[in-house]
């Protein structure tokens, strides 16, 4: 009979390749990740489930003409998805402590140099034979040590499209294990005395400080980096919508609304890069290696650089608020709380975190605009 | 990597730089009493309120239940 | 006078048709369902609106570079919004009572049975001089009878985009006639002992079946029917954001802000559809009494299907609630439970029908798939 | 037709069997007390807990009165 | 070093043109309108956030393959995101005013007289060397008259593009500029008496009016006007989701989350209209002084027609409620209200004054629809 | 411009003659009881219904004390 014939030959069962097997149990994995260990749950279930769709045979669902061709068409190829969330988080964030403490944006720099040393290790991992990064693909790969997902996804979807899907799954993963990477690395390379330094409360800000701070980002961005200028202008936008008081519904809307339909989308379309052939290379093992590697030297040099400035200050500055730097907001700078909680109950380092961690964010898609100026033109 | 690096640290000092000369310029202008961190309100504000609001009418009530008897 | 020459050219008095006006008509009727007897308002008063403003004569509202044309064009013609709704569908669905008693997927199944009858009915049609429905379009018929109108979309846009119209207005009139068209059929089929029977209460479900639900009828899809997987995919996906606990920010969006929003572009798109040359023909009517017959044999068959039940079951299944296996969520349920109560008053088939009924609603998924894979190849 | 309706049949038959497989092989991790259906929450829980509340402070105040007078 | 200077190359100090400079400055003179004068806020801001972006050298967010870019082709140049806006302010406006009370449509049509006097005047400027306004110019200059953002940013983009930029920012400005604009011309044009005319309460309005009156409007913009339809249609689709009482789900939606995304997405795209090249132009100048003048004409119309309305009704009608029929809701109608008040400390004129303010929302779109049909063809 | 404006008017005009015709025949059917302008409710109707609930709690604290002294 023709039709159990060709309901047959459409059976999963009957075409499923050992590839599109394997993606969808790493799909299965991010899940579990998210769902149980609540491994950045708001993106890695999407991509999860993403994973699994585009994987399942003959359905097409990220083929043209499936959805999550579409979602990936409209979303990421343009890096619209990437900046409209860049918009939510500036709508979300409160940028008061970074203001409070301009310094700290030194360690939000400082945490950024995994970013470069990935670079040179990819170009490095080309010696290796069967590994052939070009500049862009390492400059992508090398983002991921900005622990910054959207820019990470904004980067690669403009130099290294092929690659998004490993890139994506390893910054949000790499940002998800910020309690397991970070803690020894700040361990080690601080002593006991410098964990214990309570830090002085931060000095009260204005409303017009507030205000006037995007715009001062933007500025310097406009003047000096204007391939950053995606990036940082829509995260500034975000702010000043916060911060303005005039415009609430609109603030609520970027909060809210948008931010939330666009991570579904967003995380959809990023596991629709998870196939088989794309993903089971010998370079998404060099990828998440590289980016384990940039994680941790991010980390240390935010340390380090809480480190130096301790000594300048005189002993004011814990160096442990260093390794909020690598952004990963605001999980790194919970970490660093804790961290510093288990040397001394009663020093509460969380908001003194908090500066370099949105410092990191801007120092990562400063990063992302120099890649782009150097590399992307 | 010297090169980006040092963009990254070149233009995240002159922010610094530029972000200390705007607290500046904008401190004489700071007109909504400086908002300190972290500034939580007592949660417990509206209750305090109510039961204020509560004893005053119990004191009331009883006012007028002392001036009757 | 140039101009105002050019101004009564362009009136709609003087270039209205009759079929037009017909259409316009139409659409205010289905307005009129919708708010004075609350048939399916959600979907009917969009689409009412949308086959006015699609037949004003002049104003093009619904042809190439029109509002209309641009909504049906990015998410009827691409299948995006019906899956976007039933990923909604998913995050409102608690399928905790159909967890309770997998066996009312049976009813879920027997229900189906409506539409491919009226599959044969389609055919059969055909030998009346007039009708000259194709295997396709007589699929995106036929799915009418699963008495749920994001897959009646979703198939017809596949299958037959012409009647698409036709086939979505008969699909959601048929759901809101459910009070109707039901009661006599499970009366008439139905004793009164049956109709008294009392079930006893659900089991509980905890919290990890329900999780692990949407990932088995995923799996289960995938082996064996990936042509139903964009539909049973967004549905489950819906599902999982609802179920998880972590990511209360995305279900909340799938529940409201996308749902909603989709659900005006959705009715107004399919409104687009009732244009005059298309809707006003022969075959409509075919599609409307097809439509009609189709949901009553899905009734029929879904409570012989509950007598056999309740036999096997040594009379623990009262055979109404397979009438709730048609979907049309939940109002089919709520009808078991009014009739149920017409014997019994205080017999409550509420709980009991939400389990059929949801299986309806993966049943139609199902049986669309089945016609994808045997007809769209 | 027969075809479509064996196959649904058949889908949701294998559907049945795995979900009472899954529940089996579920029901020893499940563990947060089994929801049951339907649970409802006592609407007037927090107007119950406002009502004691002014009780108390009633009591408090008369209490304080008493000591007074 | 090769890498530096490409770095230095894609500086924005390295590229800035003085055009580029002043637009951003104009950006920012619009933000400060926004936020410290509150002119508009929801729609200037965006619209001088987006001059900004769109001006950074080498940064091309509002050239092809940019954000604004994007946002600007599928939302504006379609005419879909003003329409959806128009839906949203439907779902937002209660008309009971203006059912209790219908003659006060000639107020909102009176005020339209701005909008003609305009179209001639724009074509009188062709006089002056340098102008060469063609009749869709001048027709889409005219619609500031009308002082309703959305109505003006559709006819610019169907009728003129290139200077949809400097209309919407005129449209916006004036529509701010309301209080220090109207009531000078209010004085001059009534006497003390007439201000002091206290108008008896409406009549109260029931709610099948209401659900009529959309239906109303939008059939005899069917019949005689169906070049309107697109934005009356709109307005009372949003109206009638807004009334009906079955839709909740559809209205908050429309109220809410569509025209907040949309707003801030509208926004942008406007402001990146707002180019050196496009907007620093003679042209500009005289949109700018054009829109003004029409301002003024259309809001001594209304006061006008006020008066001939007192006359008529025998003293009944204060003549200041007039100057609400330019539209700008519920901006003008609070004007109106606050200058009756200073002539009479009783006189509470805002509920009268609503019924020619959304009036002349009405009134915009028709003469938008008659501009269409004459003009666009 | 007269072309224009004469539209306009005219449409107005047609508009305001089928409003009336409308509100004519909807007069009867009007089910809801009218809803006028301005219709505010009392801002403080929760506000005084809580305090009116308070005095009756209070009176009768207040009379029980009083039974038992
Ligand atoms: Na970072
Ligand atoms: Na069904
Ligand atoms: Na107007």
């Amino acid at each position: 009979m023709n039709g159990a014939e060709a309901l047959w030959q459409s059976m999963g069962i009957a075409n499923m390749t050992w590839g599109q097997l394997l993606m969808m149990l790493v799909g299965c994995l991010l899940i579990y990740l998210a769902v149980a260990r609540k491994f950045e749950p708001l993106l890695l279930l999407p991509i999860g489930f993403g994973a699994i769709l585009s994987n399942i045979p003959e359905a097409g669902i990220a083929q043209a003409g499936g959805l999550l061709y579409y979602i990936y068409h409209i979303g990421i190829e343009t890096g619209v998805f990437p900046l409209l969330i860049f918009m939510g988080v500036g709508a979300l964030t409160d940028f008061g402590a970074l203001i409070a403490m301009p310094s700290t944006l030194f360690l939000g720099a400082a945490a950024q140099f995994g970013i470069f040393a990935t670079l040179i290790g990819a170009l490095t991992l080309n010696l290796i034979p069967g590994f052939n990064f070009s500049l862009a693909d390492a400059s992508a790969i090398a983002i991921i040590g900005g622990a910054d997902g959207p820019t990470a996804i904004f980067l690669a979807s403009r130099l290294a499209p092929d690659l998004l899907g490993a890139i994506a799954v390893a910054a949000y993963s790499y940002m998800a294990l910020v309690p397991i990477i970070q803690p020894p690395i700040m361990r080690l390379l601080t002593t006991e005395k410098e964990r214990n330094i309570v830090m002085s409360q931060l000095r009260p800000v204005s409303r017009l400080e507030k205000i006037l701070f995007p715009f001062t980002v933007l500025l310097l961005c406009i003047l000096f980096l204007p391939s950053a200028a995606p990036l940082i202008g829509m995260l500034m936008f975000g702010n000043i919508l916060r911060e303005v008081g005039v415009v609430d519904r609109l603030s609520r809307a970027a909060q809210n609304e948008i931010i939330n339909i666009v991570t579904i989308f967003l995380g959809l379309a990023v596991g629709s890069k998870l196939s088989a052939d794309k993903f089971l290379t010998l370079e998404t093992l060099g990828i998440l290696a590289l980016g384990a590697v940039a994680f941790c030297i991010g980390t240390a040099a935010g340390v380090l650089m809480g480190k130096v400035m301790c000594k300048i200050s005189g002993g004011k500055v814990n160096p442990l608020i260093g390794a909020a730097g690598v952004s990963a907001v605001p999980m790194a700078a919970r970490v660093v709380n804790k961290v510093g909680l288990e040397s001394n109950h009663h020093n509460f380092l969380l908001m003194h975190a908090m500066g370099p961690n949105v410092a990191g964010v801007i120092g990562s898609a400063v990063a992302a605009g120099v890649l782009l100026a150097v590399v992307g033109s | 990597m010297l090169l980006g690096m040092g963009s990254v640290f070149l233009f995240l000092t002159v922010l610094v730089l530029a972000m200390n000369g705007v607290s500046r310029l904008a401190a004489p202008y700071a007109d909504d009493g400086a908002r300190g961190y972290p500034r939580h309100q007592p949660a417990s504000a509206t209750a305090g309120n109510e039961s204020e609001e509560i004893v005053a009418v119990i004191s009331a009530a009883i006012s007028r239940y002392r001036n009757r008897s």
